[in-house]
Formats: structure tokens, C-alpha cells, sequence
């Protein structure tokens, strides 16, 4: 276990390196002078000139070598301080709590309502199996087939403006919350229902399920001690992987509905150039990635003794 | 069981309790909710102070009328003596501040001695003093007499703050100002919540709160309209016009402003240089087509950057017409001719340029990409690139620009002729208007207008420039942009200003 | 070759009809995916247009036809460098020295630290409407699928009798490869490479969502769909074409990539 | 009173016949073996009178448990408290996550009613018994396959059943293993009854009671175990006692050797630093046949690689007397299926080796004769012929490159009894013609004793 986490520690530091660096490098590199771009965002659209940029580029030291202003923020990483905004001057960790807040509650709702369809969902099927079967199989076919922010397209359709039950987009009430939770639970729930199912009916037909009945124990016994922890062991595992399809549906479910999370913040920070902000959402998501794998290592060591974790 | 008299007692103070709380925070019935694109960055008046005088919590010495003329605003009346060097303004004593102190003209000294240190409205202008004469009488001495100070006084950048609400280096912490409207709660960058200030000198609101909130896509201001979610939506994406008039619960407030869709053109650029090069790029352009099928607007197609009721800078006779015949003529008379597959090339290089523009404003991108194919017609191949706009002003600067497709507010500052100076006055052009375009008498007069007294000569001067402008096209104008507001039924007394200036929230009521 | 179930039979019709639509669209009708005729906005289906006009007066039968032909030649790109970057470099880094699987699993995690979409949205933002930065963006994240699973493969197969037995009798590094391990990763090479090509065609449509991928005039599943969005409930076929097409080819793939009904 | 009672009872796939109608009754205290070759359809039988068929199956005829007549259904109440069944492969049937004494309290617990903590006190009291109190907390992957026998058979005793169904209990054990297991079943199953499904005739003379003998479905003797096993009536019953290595006939052979070929000094073998077996010295010579014993895990097949070169020895000295190329020291396997690619035929797979040493195409056929291996064969994969035929493919193989050891890694212990008589036959005699060295490595010291010149034994 300790080892585990040891690994896990080593992958964060050289996470937030390894993306610190990257985003830094590629940012450098990016076309269109960068005073330009914060002036754009700073003074708004018509009045940004070349004099305004003048003032932003010798505020911000903008025109500093690349090697000093890598070597600062690295420094300034060390003490885990993000530097300001470049556009709204607030200090970026503070903006990032703010809106890591808003993904983690927008992430956390999508799996949540995810496993409350696919759990009971995955084990009917492989129980009952038959017409229930094939139609959850070509539900969740159509559903994988079509990307996460069409559904939240037909979503917004359908419920927002023609039933008119739920806001369109924003954020504050908890209404404003269940579109997009509703709509990524969907986009995962369509891929882990059909693995609990593929799961549950390895564990139905194994052996020593069967002997667990042999042995004189109801079928609910049997479910109850040996069906639900050998199930779940997978299960679980395959959630770790379901991680990436997590954050990367967050990215576009908080575009399509601007949910001020982190996704949306570094997808605006990209365009407004706002480096320090980039490194410090890039950042964030690459620490709440590892953050979270780790918690599925953890999750998974102690429904599996065994710790062989599928890779 | 409880006895008549008490459960009439609770039922009374259930229902004060009611009313109290009513007013007490913004709920769904006592909010005016509003969405619009712009984002403010942070409080200071001098970044996005517009925001604050939209929403009427800040206000500036003066104003401007729906013709662009100067009115009274926090300053009662004002004179200009010594020729325009000395402007003496006259404070209002009934004004107060969100934190109930008075406004004094030490304050409004103080207020507009920070507004001038600061980029944006107040560059360039000649500013000797500003300093109070009596308590409520201040002065501005110029070192030379410069007409749009009236206009700058009017501008965002000069509203006026409480000596409190500034924090260290003279950045705004605090939103304190004199408007109907004080800040109840602000987020940086996309939410703002107002609420209504009873010792307001002018016209009290009705509306108890106003809340403001940014929305970056298009399409998802459109759905906020049609579920009611907004109130009042700013900056409609054309596309969707068709479908929200048909809507029962809103309606769409379609007002002109002084804001036009134009091709800023690189008049260095080898391809571009030629008068009739760029007559012929205008000459190819069907601009009743964008106006209809894209704008959702026939009437806004337009061959000139100002909109008649400037009628100083509208030339009568002007022609928009699409004209391919004579745009190939002009052409093939600079010698290009079309290759195998349709691109017009001499001596070896092929008629290729760029065109910049930026996706905030959803009709840019369809306008551009029509323009494309238009000018594909007549042989020239125009890439489409769509970054941020800061990219115009970077490549003006370093001469890298070919074209640009821009929406250009000749109104920001009531009076085109400050703008216009800065977009022409000097050799190079300016960031937002012409480029590398030489015509010494464009830019002499313009100057001269500055202090040019008698109304006569200035029309007659300010007709030869916008006669010069059509004829040589150093910007080919394509469409005036029309700004779509929809509105929902369950308010009243909308106006629109075509400066953008205000929402006039003070003048809204709930539909009895 | 190999043994292809039902679904992915069904699969892999679905998407040699969808490349014959793509291939032959153009030649059926006249015209070009660009030419815009303002006065002919929104029309619906008829007879010289097949599938109508869009909000520029374009021919929307050629038009999804060249939005389909980017996305096949995206996804069929990616895989192919992917595939033959994963493979190798996996079966490499398990038949190799310790020291190079290592480092290999170094540069993975790096990788893996950031969601793919993140990686490809900085890229796509450096380079704004480049096919090719594109392109290299989706590779780099999906060879480390083929990667992880021919280093798995054939990191069992080495300590296997059979590769024992052939190295005993003499055979060679090349032969043992191509005997042993590459027709064990065949299988599983197969149904990655197609939910690899689903996950291109996704990831460049999600893109055009966020306005980053494609510039204009060039059409694209993703860009269409967030175009034609405003023109749901007047034009609703318009918005129904590029939907249908991005889920008839995702559906395709996805189909050929599920040997039993998963 | 009969415990069991069964008439004509028949298992149907469809409309093909898998169990021809069978009727046998088994009264308290009696004892009945089932004997058969692997996948002659006797775990259909047993899964028939358990009631749990896999769902694409049925049977016909009427079961009666304690002189009630009761179907499927039914019958699922008998389970673990009345009848109780043993599944073949022990170690699969065990929860994987869960440790041994848990699986067994949870048993005395739920089915046999005991209370929590006096469930706990059983638990420990039979592991007790079976010598695995230490190992209580493992789980299934910890246990070797005996021990994770004893457990399941404790589970499947835990609920008190009288009545006990065990189907190939010994299967895949070792020989010491097999008869302690065997010795278990009877003293669990004194007061109830115990009916034994195996292939091994060895266990069905230590099991003795009443024995059927079934073959394809069909069943061909039936009677007292003693009188079959001693004068089978049936050819089949006849050929399968036979197959038993202890009733092979001595053939004299001629133990003569050449030169000596490996010599070993103070060989100490294993993996990474932990040895398995230290202090070997032997001397193999040409044409010689020796065979290797020990119990599992004792590292005989690491010798077989360390001799190979395959792995590096441990300590002492491996001294070769013959410089034959490396291709000319050969190993068989125990498993061929995993021996042999099933991406391409047979046939590609020998054109591959006879063009990579250039062998004279003419010794194909005749070896390929010697070894009863028809040409057709060859066009089929490696999953397309039996074991015993891929493994005398193998066989064919290793004697084209004209071998001079050939380490056979326990050959024939995946095959049926009378295969692995052919092939252990053919494997001596095909490599004393060719003058070639065999080491043939077996847990089954009665086949080692028919087959070698000499033995090396390798004690812990």
C-alpha cells in the first residue's frame, strides 16, 4: 500500500513538472504577440492599441528572456503561489479554488447519477439478460456513438426550451446543475452499464459462484458475499479509466452550459493568453487527475487484496 | 387549539414578513436579469468601466442625447472660454454617493486626475489642470484647445468615483458611485447584482434589483432569451432573429448604431496598394446579399463607415451595388489574369491574401467567410483567420497585416471626428482604421478640424475628407451593424442607446 | 485473416457505404463544398438539392460529403500512426533493456497527465485550423493505447514456451515477432485501431465545438454542428445532417471494434 | 432407506442424446465410483442429479432424494444441507478475495445455522483437522492446489449434507496429494454416502464399494469394484485399467549408452537468489534415458532451463563433453498447445524450420511414419489436432535437427491414460534410434519406473 502511494506522489511531482513545463513552453511559442492579446481582454475589444499593449508588456514584463521568466515561475511553483492573472490581476490559485469547486461538484454529481443508472441497470441485464439486454446494448451503442456535448445539445432542447424545467446554462441555483450533470452521467453511464454487465455475468457463471450455491447459500446470500465485492473489483478499476472520458466531457459540458469550472476557465484562458492562468488550470487538472487516479488505487487495494490492479 | 385572536397575530406578522423579505434580496419576480457578451475584467472605470455605466452605478459629468449632442449630466452646465483652453464645468449640490456622502468638487478633481493618468479615453488629450475653483465649480486648463474633451467627459473612462473607493496606485476597489443603481454583489469577471438607490438626484428606479451576467457563446444568449432565463439579451445572433420573433414572450429591439462592419485594408501591401485594386475588392462584394441571407438586416448594406445622420461625414451620391464586370475590368487593368484553376496571378505570384477576424462577435465569422467566396468570384484567394482581435492592433504594428474584418464604433466617444483622428490622423493609419494609406490632405485637415469654430467650414471640410474615404477606400465598408435586443414582455419602457452608454434600467416597470 | 462476428461485420458495412457516400457525393452533383448562393439560404431537400442548402446557400450534399471525407482521412491517418508507433515501441520496450521500459513508462504517465482533449485544445490553440497539428496532436495521445497493450502482450508471450521453444531451435528476433508476437496482439491491434479512429473523429468535432479546430471555409462535422445549431427549429434538417453523419461513422467504427457484443 | 434413487436418467442437448438413460440407487453408508475417460459425459450426470444443468441442457427421467420425488427446482432446497456437490477444479471454486477459514465459517454460519462466534471455533477446529490451521487467513492463490481441495471439500462438508457428489476430485494433484484427498472424502462421507466420478483408476481401487463404468454416454459394466478392477468383461474397461502406469508390462530394453554428454558438479538451481535444490552431480550420457522425480515446485523443470542455458545455474559447474551446435539441445513441454504458434499450419511452421537449418527434406517422411503422423495433418493449426498428436509434432521437430539432449518437461501428463502409454513408448524408443539423450521429468513414479534406464530424485 505504501509503495502504491509512493508511486502515485512520485507521478504528482512529476505531473505538475512535466505539465508546468509543457503549457509553459507551449504558450511561449504561441503565435500573436501576448501584450496584444491581454490588452484585448483587459481594456476590451475596441480599446486595445499598440499603446495600451506597450503598458501591459512593461507591467507584466512580458519582453523578459524565457529562461528568467521560467526560472521565477518555477521558484514561484515551489511555494506553490500561481502568480496573478494576467487580465483580471486576481492571484490565480485563488480564482482556481474557486473554480476547481465547480468541476469537482460538476464531476462528482455526473458519476454519481452515472452509477445510479448503470449499476442497477448492468445487473438486471446480466441477471435478466433477453430483450433487456439488447436494448441496453443498442441504447449504449447510440449513446457512445454521438460526443458528449451533442447530447448536451439535445438536452438543452429538450428540456430547457420546450419543457422549460430547468435553466438553459449559468450557474447558483442547484437547478442550474442538473442539465450538465445529467447530460455527462449519460455520456459515461452508456459505457460502464455494458462493462457491470460483462462483469456481473463472468461472476454469475463462475465456478466458484456456483459453488457458493452448491455450498447451500440463497441466491441473495450468495450475491450479498461473494457476487457484489467480485463485481465491484473490476468495476472499480475500469472507473480509474473512465477518469479521462470524466474530465475531458467536464471540458466541453462546462463550454456548452459556461459552468464556470476549470475546464471552461483554461479553454478562456487559452484565448486570452493569460498564461499564469493556463499553467494553473493545466496544473490543477493534471494534480486532480492523479489526485483521483489515486483514490481508485486505494478504492481498488482494498476491495482486491490480491493488488494486481488491471493496468 | 389556538385562539381566534393569536392565529391572526401569526398570519399578520407571516405576511409583513413576507413583504420585508421581499425586497430584502433579489429573487425571480423583483429582478431585472440581463446577459450581454462583454466581460469585465476587473472594477476599474478604465478597463471595463462600461459595464458600471450600463448598469447605471456609475455616472460622468456629462451626457449625450440620441443625436450625439452633449447634455447635463453630474455637471449641471459648462462653458468653454479662453478659444477652448480653459472648460469651467458646474457641479450639481443634490448629488450623493452609494456610501451616503456627498459629491464634492474635491472628489470629482480627484476622481478625473486619476481617470487621466490611466490608457484609454483620456490619451492624447492636451490636459494642462484640473482643479476646483469653489465648492461646486471645478476647471480644466488645456495646454491647446481640443473639441472632443466634451465627448471624453462623457466617456466611461471619466465616471466618477468616491475618494474611498480607490485602493493603492489609484486602481478601483470599490464599486461607490452616484448612480440609480448601487453594487450589491460583484464576481469578476461574469456577474453583477444592482440594487436600487433610494437618494438618487435623478429619475428612481423602479426596479428593486438588475442583475448582469456574461454569456460568451452566442447560441447559449439566444437559448437564455427563449427560456426566459434573461430578461433582456444583448448582442442576438442574426442567425437565430427568425426564430425569436415568432416567440410570444419577447421581443426583438432592432437600433442602429454608429458601429459599422469594415474591411480595414493594408493600402502598403503590394496586392493592395492600387486605388482601383481596392475599388475592384469592393466593387466584387454583394453586400445586399450579407445584409439579407447573413445580417438578418436588408437595410443595413452600406458603402460608407458613418451613418447618415452624421450627415457632416455622409457623402450623398454613394453606390453599393455588386459590379463583377467592372471589378474584373479594374482588375485585368492592373494586369492580373486568371490562372488554370481560377486565381488571378501576374508573373508568377497568385492574388493570395489574408483576412483577420475575431469569433466574440458571432456575425464577423459569417460575414468573413462570405466575403471569401464573394472574392473568390473575381479570382482572389483570401485565407480566413479567426484568432483574437488583439491580433489587428499586433499586426498593424508590425505592417504583417493584409485585411481585417472589423466592427469599428465611430460613437464611443459621441463625436466621430476624436476617433476618426485616431484612426487617421497619422501616416501610418491607426490600429483600428486605415493603413499605410499617404493622403496629406486626409490627415492636415483633420487636425485643423480640432479647433475649426464655424459650423459652415467644418461641414464643407468634413465632406471633401468623407468624399476622399469613398473614393479611395483605404476601408471598404461592407454593412452597419445592427444591434439586436430581445426583450421580455414582462418588462416595460425599454430604450435602447446607440452609444451604449446605458440600459436605462431606471426607466423600466414591471408589466402590471 | 481474421474472424470478423456479426456486429462487426455490420459495422464495416456501415462504413464502406458511408466512404462510398463520401467518395461519390462529388461526382454525382456539380459544384464545389464553398460556392455560396445568398439568395438561396435554408432551402430544404429538393430536387437539385439533395440534401438542401445552409445558412450560406451551400450545397449541403457535397458539403457533408467533404466534412466526411476530413473525418475518414483524420481517423485513418491517426490510427495508422498510432498503431505503428504504439507496437513498436511497445514490443520493443518489453523485449529491450529494463532501463528503456522505464523511461517509455516515464514519458507515458507525463502523458497521461493531462485528458488528451486538454493536450489537443493547447496545440490546436498554437496552430489555429491546421489539419496537421491536428493530426499529431491525436497521435501522440493514442499511440500509448496500442503501447500499453503490445507491451502487455508481449511481455507474457516472452516467458511463454512457445517463444522459448523458438528461440531454442535458432529462430531470429524478425521471426519470432512475426510468429509469435504480432499475430497474438493481431486481435486486440484491431478493435483498439477502430475505437482509436471513433475517438479522432470525436475529439476533431469537439473541437470545432470550441472553435478551435477547423477554419473557415473548410467544412467539418463539429464546426457544422455548432453552425447549424442557431437553425434548429426552422431548419431542423439542417442541424440533423451532420449529427446523423458523426454518429453513423463513430457508430460505425465502434461496431468494428467490438468482436463479442461487449 | 435409499439416500438416492434415479430411473432413466438422460441429458439432452436439443435433440442430441449426451447421457443415455441411466438408473442406480444408493443406499446409506454405500459407496459408488463412476469411472471414464475425460469428456465421456460423466459430470452430466452428476450436474443431472444436482438439478443444476447449464441452461442449454436438459434431462429426462425422475430423480428421488430421500424417497421424495423432486425436480430441479426443488431439489436447489437439498442443497448443502442434504446433498452436497464438489466441484472439479478446487482452486477455481473457492471466492477468489476472500481467505479460507472466512469461506468456511461463512458456511457453517449461514447453512448449518451455527452462530457467528461458534461458526468461527468450527471453522478453525476442521482446519485444524486438515492439517491447515496456519494457512487460515490465505486466499485462494496463496493455497496449492491440495490444500485448496481440503478447504472446498470442508465448504461442501461444512452444511452437513450426508450425501456427498465429488466429480474429479484428484485431478491435477499429485500423486501424495491424490490419496490424502481420497482418504478424506471417505471418513467425511462414513455416516452418508459418497459417489465418486474420476478417470484414475488408481483412485478407484482405494475408493473399492460398487463402480459403473461409462464410455460416450454409454454405460458398460456396472457391479463391485473389486471384481471389475480385477477381471474387467468390457474391452474398454479392460484398455483403461491397462493405461495405468503400474500395470504396464516390463519391456526389456537395451540400457546401453555412448560418451558421456553433460556432467554436473555440486549444481545448485533457481530463481533470482532463492535456491530450489542444491548439491546435484550427475553424468548424462549419450542414448541414455533418465528420468527426474520430485514433488511439485521442487524445480524440475529450472533444471531442464539451467541445463538448457536458458537460465543461469545458481553455483557448482555444468561441464558439456560435445560441442553440438545450440539448436542440437531440445526441450518438450508440458502444455504443446503453448508450445507450438496457432497463428499459421503446422506445415508453414516446419518449412520455417527446415529452411532455417536446411535439413534434408527426405527424413520428414519416414520420421513422420516412425511417429504415426498422417500428412494431412499438417494443413490444420495447432488447435486443430489432439495433445497427444501435437505433441509427438513437436517430437518431430526436435529429432529433425538431430538432437543430441532432449529434456522432456513432464510430456504426457496433460494426456488420457492410454495416450500417454503411446506416446512415453514412442518418445524412449524414437530417441534410443537416434542415439539421443532423454531426461523425461514426472510427478508419476510408477510411468518413471516403466520408462527410464536410471532416476534422479530431487529432494528439497
Amino acid at each position: 500500500m505504501r509503495q502504491l502511494l509512493l508511486k502515485r506522489l512520485l507521478q504528482l511531482i512529476a505531473v505538475s513538472w512535466g505539465v508546468g513545463t509543457l503549457t509553459f513552453i507551449l504558450m511561449r511559442s504561441l503565435p500573436g504577440d501576448m501584450a496584444y492579446r491581454i490588452a484585448a481582454s483587459r481594456y476590451g475589444m475596441d480599446a486595445v492599441d499598440s499603446r495600451a499593449a506597450d503598458i501591459v508588456r512593461e507591467e507584466l514584463g512580458l519582453d523578459q528572456g524565457a529562461l528568467s521568466a521560467y526560472w521565477q515561475w518555477f521558484t514561484d511553483l515551489l511555494s506553490w503561489n500561481l502568480g496573478n492573472s494576467l487580465v483580471s490581476g486576481a492571484p490565480v490559485s485563488e480564482s482556481l479554488w474557486h473554480m476547481l469547486g465547480h468541476s469537482l461538484l460538476l464531476a462528482g454529481a455526473g458519476m454519481a447519477i452515472a452509477l445510479i443508472i448503470a449499476i442497477p441497470l448492468g445487473l438486471a441485464s446480466a441477471y435478466w439478460g433477453g430483450w433487456l439486454d439488447r436494448a441496453l446494448l443498442t441504447a449504449s451503442t447510440v449513446m457512445r456513438a454521438v460526443p458528449v456535448f451533442v447530447i448536451g445539445l439535445l438536452a438543452v432542447i429538450v428540456f430547457a426550451l420546450e419543457w422549460n424545467l430547468f435553466p438553459v446554462a449559468g450557474f447558483g441555483t442547484p437547478a442550474h446543475l442538473v442539465l450538465p450533470a445529467l447530460t455527462l452521467a449519460l455520456s459515461l453511464a452508456a459505457m460502464s452499464n455494458r462493462v457491470i454487465h460483462t462483469e456481473a455475468k463472468r461472476v454469475f457463471g463462475s465456478s466458484f459462484y456456483e459453488f457458493a450455491r452448491m455450498k447451500g447459500l440463497s441466491t441473495w446470500q450468495a450475491f450479498k458475499h461473494h457476487g457484489i465485492r467480485n463485481i465491484a473489483v473490476p468495476v472499480v478499476a475500469f472507473l480509474g479509466i473512465q477518469l479521462i472520458t470524466v474530465v475531458e466531457g467536464v471540458v466541453m459540458i462546462e463550454s456548452l452550459f459556461s459552468w464556470p469550472g476549470i475546464g471552461h476557465g483554461l479553454a478562456h484562458a487559452i484565448f486570452a493568453r493569460d498564461i499564469p492562468l493556463i499553467q494553473g488550470a493545466a496544473l490543477m487538472m493534471g494534480v486532480m487527475f492523479v489526485v483521483l487516479n489515486t483514490l481508485v488505487d486505494i478504492a481498488c487495494h482494498y476491495l482486491d487484496p490480491r493488488g494486481g490492479r488491471i493496468a | 387549539m389556538c385562539p381566534l385572536h393569536a392565529r391572526k397575530l401569526c398570519l399578520l406578522s407571516f405576511v409583513t414578513f413576507m413583504a420585508l423579505n421581499l425586497n430584502a434580496t433579489p429573487t425571480e419576480s423583483n429582478t431585472v436579469k440581463i446577459n450581454a457578451a462583454f466581460e469585465f475584467s476587473s472594477i476599474d472605470p478604465s478597463r471595463s468601466g462600461y459595464v458600471f455605466t450600463r448598469m447605471q452605478v456609475l455616472e460622468t459629468l456629462l451626457n449625450v442625447d440620441e443625436k450625439g449632442a452633449l447634455t447635463a449630466g453630474l455637471a449641471s452646465d459648462w462653458e468653454i472660454l479662453e478659444q477652448g483652453k480653459r472648460w469651467r464645468l458646474t457641479l450639481r449640490d443634490d448629488v450623493v454617493f452609494h456610501n451616503d456622502t456627498p459629491m464634492t468638487a474635491a472628489s470629482v478633481v480627484a476622481a478625473l486626475n486619476i481617470a487621466k493618468e490611466k490608457p484609454g479615453a483620456w490619451q492624447g488629450v492636451p490636459v494642462q489642470a484640473i482643479k476646483a475653483v469653489s465648492d461646486h465649480q471645478i476647471d480644466i486648463e488645456l495646454t491647446q484647445a481640443y473639441q472632443p474633451l466634451g465627448a471624453i467627459l462623457a466617456n466611461y473612462a471619466s465616471s466618477i468615483l468616491a475618494p474611498e473607493a480607490y485602493g493603492q496606485d489609484n486602481v478601483a476597489t470599490q464599486l461607490i458611485g452616484t448612480g440609480p443603481f448601487s453594487a450589491y454583489e460583484v464576481t469578476v469577471p461574469h456577474r453583477l447584482v444592482v440594487e436600487k438607490f433610494d437618494q438618487y438626484w435623478g429619475q428612481k428606479a423602479q426596479i428593486e434589483y438588475a442583475r448582469y451576467l456574461t454569456g460568451h457563446r452566442a447560441e447559449a444568449r439566444v437559448l437564455q432569451a427563449r427560456s426566459g432565463q434573461a430578461d433582456i439579451v444583448f448582442g442576438l445572433d442574426p442567425a437565430a432573429l427568425p426564430t425569436l420573433k415568432r416567440l410570444p414572450n419577447l421581443e426583438v429591439v432592432r437600433s442602429d448604431l454608429p458601429r459599422t462592419l469594415v474591411v480595414k485594408v493594408n493600402a502598403g501591401q503590394a496586392f493592395l496598394s492600387p486605388v482601383e485594386a481596392r475599388q475592384a475588392l469592393s466593387y466584387a462584394l454583394n453586400r445586399q446579399g450579407i445584409a439579407m441571407a447573413v445580417l438578418r438586416s436588408p437595410e443595413s448594406a452600406t458603402a460608407q463607415i458613418l451613418p447618415p445622420y452624421m450627415s457632416d461625414w455622409y457623402v450623398a451620391n454613394s453606390d453599393m451595388s455588386q459590379d463583377l464586370e467592372k471589378a474584373n475590368a479594374l482588375l485585368a487593368g492592373l494586369g492580373w489574369q486568371k490562372n488554370s484553376d481560377g486565381w488571378l496571378e501576374k508573373d508568377g505570384q497568385v492574388f493570395e491574401i489574408d483576412m483577420i477576424t475575431y469569433a466574440d462577435r458571432p456575425e464577423l465569422t459569417t460575414v468573413a467567410t462570405a466575403i471569401q467566396d464573394q472574392w473568390k468570384q473575381v479570382g482572389v484567394k483570401l485565407n480566413v483567420n479567426i484568432t483574437n482581435s488583439s491580433a489587428i492592433p499586433a499586426g498593424h504594428a508590425d505592417d504583417s497585416l493584409d485585411t481585417a474584418l472589423i466592427a469599428r464604433n465611430y460613437g464611443s466617444i459621441a463625436s466621430p471626428l476624436g476617433t476618426l483622428i485616431k484612426d487617421m490622423g497619422q501616416a501610418k493609419g491607426g490600429d483600428w482604421g486605415t493603413m499605410n494609406w499617404s493622403n496629406s490632405y486626409v490627415q492636415s485637415t483633420l487636425t485643423e478640424l480640432l479647433s475649426e469654430a464655424d459650423a459652415s467650414v467644418f461641414t464643407q471640410k468634413a465632406q471633401r475628407i468623407a468624399q476622399a474615404i469613398y473614393d479611395e477606400k483605404p476601408l471598404i465598408p461592407v454593412a452597419y451593424y445592427v444591434q439586436q435586443t430581445a426583450v421580455n414582455k414582462r418588462l416595460e419602457g425599454f430604450r435602447f442607446d446607440p452609444y451604449e452608454r446605458s440600459f436605462f434600467l431606471n426607466e423600466l416597470t414591471w408589466v402590471k | 485473416m481474421l474472424a470478423l462476428s456479426t456486429t462487426q461485420k455490420s459495422g464495416l458495412a456501415l462504413l464502406v457505404l458511408l466512404i462510398a457516400y463520401a467518395l461519390c457525393a462529388p461526382l454525382l452533383q456539380a459544384g464545389d463544398a464553398t460556392t455560396q448562393n445568398l439568395s438561396q439560404i435554408l432551402t430544404s431537400p429538393n430536387a437539385d438539392y439533395w440534401l438542401g442548402t445552409d445558412h450560406f446557400g451551400r450545397n449541403m450534399w457535397l458539403r457533408l460529403a467533404e466534412a466526411m471525407q476530413l473525418s475518414l482521412m483524420m481517423a485513418a491517418l491517426c490510427v495508422m500512426t498510432s498503431a505503428i508507433i504504439g507496437v513498436t515501441v511497445g514490443v520493443l520496450a518489453a523485449t529491450r533493456a529494463p532501463w528503456f521500459d522505464r523511461v517509455m513508462d516515464g514519458i507515458v504517465t507525463m502523458i497521461l497527465a493531462l485528458p488528451g482533449l486538454v493536450l489537443v485544445l493547447i496545440f490546436a490553440a498554437i496552430v489555429p485550423g491546421s489539419f496537421w497539428v491536428l493530426y499529431v496532436a491525436i497521435s501522440l495521445i493514442q499511440w500509448i493505447e496500442y503501447f500499453r497493450i503490445s507491451r502487455a502482450i508481449t511481455q507474457r508471450l516472452t516467458q511463454s514456451p512457445a517463444v522459448q521453444s523458438s528461440k531454442l531451435m535458432g529462430f531470429g528476433e524478425w521471426y519470432i515477432f512475426r510468429r509469435h508476437y504480432f499475430p497474438a496482439i493481431m486481435p486486440q491491434l484491431f478493435t483498439i485501431a477502430a475505437f482509436g479512429a471513433a475517438n479522432a473523429i470525436l475529439m476533431m468535432a469537439s473541437l470545432g465545438f470550441v472553435y478551435v479546430g477547423i477554419q473557415p471555409p473548410l467544412a467539418e462535422l463539429g464546426l457544422m454542428i455548432v453552425e447549424h445549431f442557431p437553425y434548429y427549429s426552422d431548419a431542423p434538417w439542417l442541424l440533423a445532417q451532420p449529427l446523423a453523419a458523426l454518429a453513423l461513422v463513430v457508430l460505425a467504427c465502434q461496431l468494428m471494434g467490438r468482436g463479442k457484443a461487449l | 432407506m435409499s439416500l438416492i434413487h434415479i430411473e432413466n436418467l438422460s441429458v439432452h442437448a436439443g435433440s442430441v442424446e449426451l447421457l443415455a438413460p441411466i438408473s442406480l440407487t444408493v443406499q446409506k453408508g454405500e459407496r459408488l465410483t463412476i469411472l471414464g475417460q475425460t469428456g465421456s459425459g460423466k459430470s452430466l450426470l452428476a450436474q443431472a442429479i444436482m438439478g443444476n444443468l447449464p441452461a442449454s441442457l436438459r434431462a429426462e427421467g425422475d430423480v428421488r432424494l430421500f424417497e421424495q420425488r423432486v425436480n430441479a427446482e426443488e431439489r436447489q432446497a437439498f442443497w448443502g444441507k442434504q446433498i452436497s456437490m464438489l466441484p472439479q477444479e478446487p482452486w477455481n471454486s473457492l471466492d477468489p478475495l476472500m481467505g479460507a477459514k472466512q469461506q468456511l465459517a461463512q458456511t457453517y454460519h449461514l447453512v448449518a445455522g451455527e452462530g457467528a462466534a461458534q461458526a468461527q471455533q468450527s471453522a478453525d477446529y476442521t482446519l485444524a483437522l486438515q492439517g491447515l490451521q496456519e494457512s487460515g487467513h490465505k486466499r485462494v492463490d496463496q493455497l496449492s492446489g491440495g490444500m485448496a481441495q481440503r478447504v472446498a471439500i470442508a465448504c461442501a462438508m461444512a452444511g452437513g449434507a450426508p450425501v456427498l457428489l465429488a466429480d474429479e476430485p484428484t485431478k491435477g494433484l499429485d500423486v501424495s496429494r491424490r490419496d490424502q484427498v481420497v482418504e478424506q472424502l471417505m471418513t467425511q462421507s462414513e455416516q452418508g454416502a459418497l459417489i465418486t466420478i474420476t478417470h484414475d483408476v488408481a483412485v478407484a481401487r482405494q475408493i473399492g464399494g460398487r463402480m459403473m463404468v461409462i464410455k460416450s454416454g454409454e454405460l458398460l459394466e456396472e457391479g463391485n469394484a473389486e471384481d471389475i478392477l480385477n477381471a474387467p468383461q468390457h474391452a474398454f474397461t479392460k484398455a483403461l485399467i491397462d493405461a495405468d502406469p503400474v500395470n504396464w508390462a516390463d519391456e526389456t530394453r537395451d540400457t546401453r549408452y555412448g560418451e558421456p554428454l553433460i556432467s554436473v558438479q555440486d549444481l545448485s538451481i533457481g530463481h533470482g537468489k532463492q535456491a530450489l535444490t542444491r548439491h546435484l552431480n550427475f553424468t548424462l550420457h549419450q542414448g541414455e534415458v533418465v528420468g527426474v522425480v520430485g514433488d511439485s515446485g521442487c524445480g524440475k523443470s529450472t533444471l531442464g532451463d539451467t541445463l538448457l542455458g536458458v537460465h543461469k545455474a545458481l553455483g557448482g559447474k555444468i561441464e558439456r563433453h560435445s560441442n553440438a551446435p545450440l539448436h542440437q539441445w531440445q526441450k518438450l513441454y508440458q502444455d504443446p498447445t503453448a508450445a507450438v504458434s496457432s497463428a499459421v499450419s503446422l506445415r508453414t511452421l516446419l518449412n520455417d524450420m527446415v529452411s532455417l537449418h536446411n535439413i534434408d527434406r527426405s527424413r520428414i517422411a519416414p520420421l513422420m511414419q516412425q511417429l504415426g503422423l498422417s500428412d494431412d495433418l499438417l494443413n490444420r493449426n495447432s488447435e486443430g489436432v489432439s495433445g497427444g498428436e501435437l505433441q509427438r509434432f513437436c517430437m518431430l521437430r526436435a529429432l529433425l535437427l538431430e538432437p543430441v539432449l532432449l529434456f522432456a518437461d513432464e510430456p504426457t501428463s496433460r494426456l488420457d491414460p492410454i495416450t500417454q502409454r503411446e506416446v512415453s513408448q514412442l518418445l524412449v524408443d524414437v530417441a534410443k534410434q537416434n542415439g539421443c539423450a532423454v531426461m523425461l521429468v514426472s510427478h508419476d513414479p510408477a510411468m518413471i519406473h516403466k520408462r527410464c534406464d536410471r532416476v534422479i530424485s530431487l529432494s528439497q
